[in-house]
């Protein structure tokens, strides 16, 4: 194995030194002792991990995070499982700003630019240059403008303050804030807020185009509710926007509604609801929706009329029910009508204060709409402006291009920037004073009301990167340009003053040395939400949004895991494969198959898309899961600066955007072009790492009709699985009857093996169509323990994946990427089927019709058989098993035969084709500092050694110690798996078969829903699946 | 040089002068050589040494020659083998177990491969070592003098002895059809 | 010696003439001595010419080659489920050509087939050259090709022992047994035709040269009689071994449980296929090389027309297994196994299948016909096509079958050879063609003590 | 007769030869060198003569999977007061109120695919002197077994079936 990649000896000592040496000798910069969770701090020591609250800054939901620090060094972040955002969750992209702090492209040191290249300055150089040119510009008569991100909390304190000081104006500039909902949620309720919606109460849910799984709000937390709710056989979840998000593939029913045909729809059920005397709320709303019958409405949004019915009594009668208003790829030039369209639906049923609350409303009215940053470009082109600071915000490129912000910055005299990367917006800058990532700096957060969360410095700022927080930079410069008499001394006292201030208030009685410690080990303080009731005010008037251009088809622009751009320079989330497309590092543009073969193009062939704004060429993806009449392209690639991994990725769709915005919030439409498509002559060079989306009957994913289930007839006295045995099989199965249901079902359940009577199934028929008892008699007791000796282990590792809570988001994949140290290999490496993750979310199109869509999610990862084929056909034992069940696979002993990967049916072993681990090879995967992150537990993979799953074994054996040295028995759930660890929906448990009572024993034997992917081979998986129960809404 | 190197090689490859003492007879017909031999043993010569380019079934017969050894030799080189090839899988399966694809620790079906084939392997090399040993190969002189005919089309006959007796045989040897026979003494 | 039922002489007629054998009057045992050993002689610029462009495409693959160790298997197109291609088609196909020696020498010995003895000498040469280009793709398609020597069982400080139950392992065993034993087999076999060289050396290095092949082998009545017995024993074992090395290297894919693998055929599957490959590479061999130094009399064409019919054999033998494994495949009840027979014949790489079955199948199919079988060009140019067929069909099992898996997700992600694996095939013929070209140069490369036993032996009485 | 006495002696003295080059498991006291270390730091004085125990300074060693080397104020907590006139003292008070860690130099370096425990062993009751030698001994420190894998495998074979804490061959206990 390579040593060489993890660290150079001189590297690990100073590391290892630091917990002590920081403090004891107090050489280290940050005089805070850094609290670690749930540890003395006296005890900080080599080789153990220690963990630190801290919030995530990657959206505005502000999940609590937990950084798990090693050495001295964040390795792993999770959710703080006692944050109630977060509750121990955290989405990918939380997971992987890890790769935000670790960037290899971040700003090294204070920059200027001198001509067209920039030159390095020392920190007292920079400083006093930006404070002399503030300094005049502050009395050039002039105005100063400070752009910073969302950061509720301290940080807006201070940069408010500091404008307010500099007489200058601060914006917040946050690309995809849902300020229409906003601006909505005013207008009807008289509350210009955003409100907490409770996925778990709500037994039906219609979502209005809000991806609410993957960007929208606040994605973890809803997930844990939305999964929640799904648990209950009867809850119902119905999506309506035009093309199939992943929230919409989670769905029971897809409504392709027409784009911006989503306000239509909603008043159309509201109507329905009304009409049909199913309001609790009713009054003086029924003449705003008279003339949205639901005939009017199907001609409007080619929804059918009984759709909009059946969809609006179920909605009604479902109570508490939920809307969900929409996300960006909805927002179009009538977003706050839309958005008060489905407050309307919510008023009606009277979901409103029950499912929609504003006692946990977000943090969010420090965030200027789009309409301000218009206003200051205006006012920059004018010269209005004679500095420009930036900080955290990317507006030249975030915003779309007819803003004109990059233009007019031009026109600005002196630009500075506190980011800490040369992104577009820093890239037009002057000067850089680079910041320091949240990992390494104090600060805090209150994204949700009352919700105030600690933001710790993990570790010590990294010694390659001469950065400083933003706040002491922002103080500096006021000092230096002379209006910082009012600022505070240091961002430290800042921070500290407003805890100080909060303790006062939320102290509960603890002195303020307790109630600081208590802050930064659990990771902040928690307010009582304050019952707030709302009550309807009044509607905007409605009105069917237009979209621009001469195209034919409608563009919607759809925000992914790159969020609105800042995700891009970091290759766990290029590398992660859209949870739609499979598509990695790149853009692509969606397409219906019959759009495609008007167009002429095959999947994988490039198209250039045209608006009256601009064009763009990248290659198609074919999917069903789209209207015809539209096209969709997703949000956040082709930057052309920032950094290795996302300059010239992908395509900018923003550059598509004509001038349009939604005139009521100020909110840019981004529903609102028109776009042509015409065939391309450029080469694809796509990269996918699932090609073929359809399942050819071989019952990877399953379903169970919710019928079934409740029905009851999957008895206990039944292994799983028995629903599969055809009509004639029942002779073989001992009078076993589940003949209604299959006639019916879809997958395994509607195309049932048509036999003659009294067929009996040949011995060796292995089809997974069978039931197992014909395989291998009543499936055994997965605890035995192969040819080893009975006693020989206590534990027997296993693993239960819930199909109906899993979204298919991929956080798991992302955790595992960061507990295993597993390299990216780049788009060409993933063309020629090389990447090496270890779990991949296999999602299966078994339908893609609006309305009856099916599409299943199966996270397939090493299934640790009990049988393993893997095993048997290594020469050397690199993989065998061991005694505690675990498919072990030793990299050093490995020659790279390749022979186990052919032999594993689930294909989940992945090559280390390429040395991805040696520094002086071009395949490195690690590139200073990306090698500060990796897991010291576990092995980093040289060239040519086969690696998979290992169910985390360095966390296993790590429980089974500390289990050990207190003297106990293991608990349940104390050891979990990354991939566990990191779900937001808890799909996946880990657990220990040989302990009865574990949840993982339940689950794989007691579970209705159980089942083993490909069952038929007898590999006794140890990961036991439960199907996804299959919903019809129906009234 | 290479005449040189040429030169030094065939001096090696000479070696030391050994002296036999004997009859060599050469013959052009298998017949003659036949009943020369039957005539020979039947004087009570029993140290014949038959020469030729191929094997003669005619000269075997008459010169009385049993089967070979090493057809035992080969056998017990392949039930060593077989028994070595078992026992080092057992014994690695004692020595460390580890088991693989839920199989039993000592899964026969598998192990007869390695045991097959180490049978074979060692069975084929005890068949060469018995070949070459009992046909005292490799050497580098003839045990008797030798003519490069003898691997054209001529056959040889050597009787070992000296005297009279060698004078008998040489003009027995004329007597039996030989083109040219030489008195060794 | 009585004649026995393990008399390989058995079979000659009643004046000890073979009636198989060479039948030319105009041949003597001293004729065919110089017939045979004048390929040993300085060769021309036909055989340099041929031997630096041998050379040349040799280096190439070995440059690919160390491409490939210094920066990893990647650059050949490997993909996640298609973790084994050309290497191991390569491997495969050159085992299958290295099995016609033995099965020539031992099998065809074993069963009084004399007409062998003329050809005996290149198929074995072939034999050992191609388990020695065999021998080397198993290591060049590891991830880490310094570790070979893990697979082999011997005592390590680590106290670690290899997996005897994977049919690697097996192929460890099978191929090295293989290797060692064809080599002996060839090198006892050259034992006194390696004399007769030596007799007729003119210098005193070749002199020397040629002793150490024949080990001072005189002829000896003792001399071949245990010659004879061990020649025997060695024909013996080298048959089942022949059998049972093709079988484990089809066992590493039919104890797979890959659909399009496992399958119970593919023992007698792939030992047919190994002999009908080799087979055709004998005469590709010896059709030049009869033709270049004027042996129509030694090899004469009845010979040709005896391996032409085993090639048609066996090409009936592989083509019913090909209908065999699409029959089961419709028959049986395994839905993947139907999935993928479909797939090979219809999918991405239907072109390789069709290949495979025209050249294997459908262009033997003229061997029924005399003229076809005795005329020389011809037969050249089918064997060609046969040895490429033959290539695909190791090719589209290999391939195709992964490409296809049980796991629908990973399907499409397709192979593509790449440059390296090309190089690293084309340096693979290089590299055995160089070992023959040097073989047929410098020991003699027809048996003349076997030869010389078909001729009938000189008789007074006869000649009288 | 003659050639069976060659064979045998050729044989016999590469089976000799073979035991030569088999590098024992554990190294010979006197005979080997460690490494020069930036602060000529005896074991032998402190845990010898002065009765030092190794936890003092190692104190993660029973704490951790990693046995700490001490920061450097662990060492000021004597060498403040303690011998502060010598010249390797002051060479560690140069580093001391530099705030600098000194760049000891590893002599026991394990690949990165061995996770090694040092908590699990010693709390199993493992002697550091059964791995790290007669540290007593010792005035310069290097290392004392092969730390090959035969080596870790002879002591976890003896000790497989112990009662309260049965060693493991299972090859994921290092290697993960």
């Amino acid at each position: 194995m390579s040593d060489s990649v993890v660290f150079t000896r001189r590297d690990f000592l100073k590391l290892a030194g630091i917990g002590v040496a920081a403090a004891t000798s107090g050489c280290a910069q940050p005089a805070e002792k850094l609290i670690p969770y749930l540890v003395a701090p006296q005890d900080i020591l080599p080789g153990i991990p220690y963990w630190y609250a801290s919030t995530c800054r990657e959206c505005s939901a502000g999940c609590g995070t937990l950084v798990k620090t090693r050495e001295g060094r964040a390795i792993k972040i999770e959710g703080n499982p006692e944050h109630p955002v977060s509750r121990g969750a955290l989405c990918a992209r939380g997971q992987a700003s890890l790769q935000g702090f670790y960037d290899p492209d971040r700003v090294v040191a204070p920059m200027l630019r001198e001509g067209g290249a920039w030159k390095k300055l020392t920190w007292d150089d920079a400083l006093k240059l930006a404070s002399e040119k503030l300094g005049a510009a502050r009395t050039s008569g002039k105005t100063i403008a400070l752009i910073t991100d969302h950061a509720p909390g301290s940080f807006e304190g201070l940069a408010q303050a500091w404008t307010a000081a500099a007489g200058g104006t601060h914006l917040v500039f946050e690309a995809f804030h849902p300020h229409a909902q906003r601006e909505a949620n005013r207008r009807t309720f008289g509350v210009a807020a955003l409100p907490e919606y409770d996925f778990e109460q709500a037994n039906f849910v219609v979502s209005f185009g809000g991806d609410f799984l993957e960007t929208w709000g606040s994605p973890v937390a809803q997930a844990r509710g939305f999964a929640a709710m799904r648990a209950r056989p009867e809850a119902g979840f119905v999506a309506v926007e035009p093309r199939l998000s992943l929230t919409g593939a989670n769905a029971d029913e897809w409504v392709a509604v027409k784009p911006g045909g989503e306000m239509a729809m909603a008043l159309g059920m509201v109507h329905v609801i009304i009409a049909d005397g199913l309001a609790s709320n009713g009054a003086g709303v029924a003449d705003i929706v008279a003339a949205y019958t639901p005939e009017a409405v199907e001609a409007q949004t080619d929804v059918p009329s009984v759709t909009i019915t059946r969809l609006a009594r179920r909605f009604a009668q479902a109570s508490p029910s939920l809307a969900v208003p929409g996300g960006i790829a909805g927002q179009s030039e009538q977003a706050v009508a839309t958005a008060a369209a489905v407050n309307l639906l919510n008023w009606v049923v009277g979901n409103v204060g029950q499912t929609v609350r504003f006692d946990r409303a977000m943090n969010d009215e420090a965030v200027s709409p789009f309409s301000e940053l218009q206003r200051l470009a205006e006012s920059m082109e004018q010269g209005n402006v004679a500095a420009l600071v930036v900080h955290g915000a990317n507006p030249a490129y975030a915003a779309p291009g007819w803003s004109g912000f990059a233009a007019a910055a031009a026109k600005v005299p002196f630009k500075l920037s506190l980011s800490s990367v040369m992104d577009e917006t820093t890239e037009l800058c002057d000067l850089v004073l680079p910041s320091s990532h949240a990992l390494e700096s104090l600060g805090d957060s209150e994204a949700v009301r009352g919700i105030h969360s600690i933001q710790q410095p993990s570790m010590q700022r990294l010694p390659m990167f001469d950065t400083r927080p933003a706040g002491d930079t922002l103080i500096a410069l006021a000092r230096g340009a002379g209006f910082g008499a009012k600022m505070p001394a240091t961002w430290e006292e800042h921070v500290i003053g407003n805890w100080k201030t909060l303790h006062g208030r939320a102290g509960a009685g603890r002195p303020w040395d307790v109630f600081w410690n208590d802050v930064r080990r659990v990771g902040g303080v928690w307010d009582e939400p304050a019952a707030t009731s709302v009550s309807w005010k009044g509607a905007p008037t409605f009105a069917a949004p237009e979209l621009r251009g001469g195209g034919d088809l409608a563009l919607v622009l759809m925000p992914g895991v790159h969020y609105d751009g800042r995700g891009a320079n970091k290759p766990w989330l290029q590398e992660l494969p859209d949870p739609t497309s499979k598509i990695v590092w790149g853009s692509w543009v969606e397409m219906h198959p019959q759009t495609a073969a008007r167009v002429g193009v095959q999947d994988g062939e490039v198209v250039k898309v045209e608006t009256e704004a601009g064009s763009v060429e990248l290659p198609v993806y074919v999917y069903g899961g789209i209207r015809k009449d539209t096209i969709a392209i997703p949000l956040g690639q082709g930057h052309t600066a920032y950094g290795r991994f996302a300059k010239g990725t992908g395509v900018n769709a923003l550059a598509l955007l004509s001038p349009a915005q939604d005139a009521a919030s100020g909110s840019v439409a981004y529903l609102s072009a028109r776009a042509k498509v015409t065939k391309s002559a450029r080469v694809s060079t796509v990269a996918m790492t699932q090609r073929n989306k359809q399942q050819h009957d071989r019952e990877i994913a399953q379903v169970i009709p919710v019928a079934a289930l409740l029905a009851g007839t999957a008895g206990a006295g039944h292994a799983g699985g028995e629903h599969a045995a055809g009509a004639g099989a029942e002779g073989a199965t001992g009078g076993h009857h589940a003949a209604p249901i299959e006639q019916t079902r879809l997958g395994r359940y509607t195309e049932p093996q048509q036999r003659p009577p009294g067929w009996t199934p040949p011995a060796h028929a292995v089809t997974a169509a069978e039931p197992e008892m014909h395989v291998r008699g009543p499936r055994q007791n997965p605890v035995d323990q192969g040819s080893y000796a009975p006693n020989l282990a206590k534990h027997r590792w296993a693993m239960a994946i819930d199909l109906n809570a899993c979204t298919g988001c991929a956080a798991c994949v992302v955790a595992c990427n960061a507990e295993n140290n597993i390299p990216y290999v780049g788009p060409e490496l993933v063309r020629r089927g090389r990447e090496m993750m270890w779990i991949r979310i296999e999602r299966y199109d078994e339908r893609l019709d609006s309305a009856k869509h099916d599409v299943r999610f199966v996270p397939m990862m090493c299934q640790q058989c009990g049988d393993a084929p893997c095993e048997t056909v290594c020469p050397v034992y690199a993989t065998y098993h061991n005694p505690e069940g675990l498919n072990a696979q030793v990299y050093n002993r490995c020659v790279g035969t390749r022979y186990c990967s052919n032999n594993c049916p689930y294909k989940v072993r992945s090559f280390n084709f390429f040395d991805y681990s040696a520094p002086e090879k071009e395949t490195f995967a690690f590139a200073e500092p990306l090698n500060w992150q990796l897991n010291p537990d576990v092995t980093v993979r040289s060239k040519g050694v086969m690696e998979k799953c290992t169910f985390c074994i360095q966390r296993i054996l790590e429980g089974k110690g500390n289990a050990r040295d207190e003297n106990r028995p293991l608990r349940d759930q104390e050891i979990q798996t990354a991939c566990q660890q990191g779900c937001p929906s808890r799909a996946i448990v880990f657990g220990d078969l040989m302990d009865d009572a574990s949840q993982v024993s339940k689950l794989s034997r007691g579970s209705d829903r159980r089942y083993w992917v490909l069952n038929d081979l007898n590999t006794k998986p140890a990961v036991t699946y439960l199907k996804r129960i299959e919903r019809e809404i129906v009234t | 040089m290479i005449k040189k190197i040429d030169a030094l090689v065939g001096k090696l490859l000479e070696g030391p002068k050994v002296v036999h003492r004997g009859v060599l007879g050469v013959f052009y017909y298998v017949d003659d050589v036949t009943t020369l031999v039957t005539t020979l043993r039947g004087l009570g010569h029993t140290n014949i040494t038959v020469t030729s380019p191929v094997p003669h079934h005619d000269v075997e017969k008459a010169l009385g020659q049993g089967p070979s050894l090493v057809r035992w030799v080969t056998f017990c080189g392949g039930f060593l083998g077989a028994t070595a090839g078992f026992s080092l899988c057992f014994y690695s399966m004692y020595s460390w177990p580890l088991v693989v694809g839920g199989k039993e620790l000592t899964s026969l079906p598998p192990f007869v491969v390695i045991g097959y084939e180490s049978m074979i392997l060692l069975g084929a090399l005890s068949n060469l070592i018995a070949m070459l040993a009992l046909a005292r190969l490799p050497q580098l002189k003839a045990p008797a003098p030798y003519d490069a005919r003898f691997t054209e089309d001529r056959i040889g006959v050597w009787v070992p002895g000296d005297g009279p007796e060698a004078e008998r045989v040489r003009d027995l040897m004329r007597g039996h059809g030989a083109e040219e026979v030489t008195l060794h003494a | 010696m009585t004649t026995s039922a393990l008399d390989p002489h058995a079979v000659t007629a009643s004046d000890g003439h073979d009636p198989h054998g060479v039948t030319d009057p105009a041949i003597t045992q001293k004729s065919l001595n110089a017939d045979s050993l004048r390929l040993i002689s300085k060769p021309g610029p036909w055989w340099w010419g041929i031997f630096i462009l041998d050379l040349t495409i040799l280096a190439i693959g070995m440059i690919a080659e160390r491409n490939q160790i210094a920066l990893g298997i990647g650059v050949a197109g490997h993909t996640r489920p298609v973790m084994w291609a050309s290497y191991v088609t390569n491997f495969v196909f050159w085992v299958g050509i290295a099995h016609c020696g033995t099965l020539v020498s031992a099998v065809l010995f074993l069963f009084r087939s004399h007409f062998r003895r003329s050809v005996y000498r290149i198929a074995e040469a072939m034999t050992v050259f191609g388990v020695m280009t065999a021998g080397l793709f198993p290591i060049i398609h590891l991830g880490r090709p310094w570790f070979p020597y893990w697979l082999f069982p011997y005592p390590n400080q680590r106290q670690l022992w290899p997996n005897f139950r994977s049919p690697l392992e097996w192929d460890v065993f099978a191929v090295t047994t293989y290797m060692t034993v064809s080599t002996v087999f060839f090198l006892v076999g050259m034992i006194p035709d390696a004399a007769a060289a030596r007799d007729r050396a003119k210098s005193a290095i070749a002199k020397a040269w040629f002793t150490i092949f024949s080990m001072g082998w005189t002829g000896s009545n003792v001399q071949w009689k245990h010659y004879y017995t061990a020649y025997l024993f060695f024909a013996a074992l080298a048959t089942p071994l022949v059998f049972s090395v093709h079988s484990v290297v089809s066992w590493d894919f039919a104890m797979a449980q890959v659909p399009g693998w496992h399958s119970t055929i593919f023992a007698p599957y792939f030992v047919a296929g190994a002999i009908f490959s080799g087979v055709a590479m004998v005469i590709n061999l010896i059709i030049p090389i009869r033709k270049a130094f004027k042996l129509e009399h030694i090899v004469t064409t009845d010979h040709m027309e005896k391996l032409a019919k085993l090639v048609l054999f066996t090409s009936t033998i592989v083509g019913y297994s090909y209908l065999t494994e699409f029959f089961m495949a419709w028959y049986g009840p395994s839905k993947y196994e139907r999935d993928i027979f479909w797939w090979r014949a219809t999918g991405h790489f239907a072109w390789a299948f069709w290949i495979m079955f025209t050249c294997n199948v459908i262009i033997p199919l003229s061997l029924w016909f005399k003229p076809v079988r005795r005329n020389m060009a011809v037969l050249f140019v089918l064997c060609l096509f046969v040895n490429v067929g033959m290539w695909f069909e190791r090719f589209v099992i290999i391939v195709t079958s992964l490409a296809h898996p049980f796991e629908p997700a990973t399907w499409d992600i397709n192979y593509r050879m790449s440059w390296t694996e090309a190089a690293v095939l084309a340096g693979s013929f290089a590299w055995f063609l160089m070992y023959f070209l040097i073989f047929i140069r410098v020991l003699p490369a027809f048996s003349i003590a076997e030869v010389k036993e078909t001729l009938i032996p000189p008789k007074r009485k006869a000649a009288a | 007769m003659r050639r069976a006495l060659l064979a045998i002696l050729v044989l016999g003295s590469l089976a000799l030869a073979s035991t030569a080059f088999t590098p024992p498991n554990y190294a010979v006291l006197g005979q080997s060198k460690g490494p020069t270390q930036p602060i000529k730091f005896s074991h032998k004085l402190h845990t010898n003569k002065l009765g030092m125990d190794c936890l003092y300074c190692h104190y993660g060693a029973i704490k951790s999977p990693i046995a700490n080397i001490p920061a450097v104020s662990v060492c000021m907590g004597c060498h403040k007061l303690a011998v502060t006139d010598r010249p390797e003292i002051q060479k560690l008070t140069g580093y001391a109120t530099r705030g600098e860690p000194i760049p000891w130099v590893e002599v026991y370096q394990l690949p990165q695919h061995v996770k090694f425990n040092h908590k699990r062993h010693v709390l199993a009751g493992v002697q550091c002197t059964d791995c790290h030698g007669p540290v007593k001994d010792m005035d310069v420190m290097y290392q004392y077994p092969s730390m090959k894998m035969g080596w870790c495998v002879s002591c976890h074979r003896k000790n497989m079936n112990d009662p309260k804490f049965p060693a493991s061959m299972d090859c994921l206990i290092c290697h993960h």
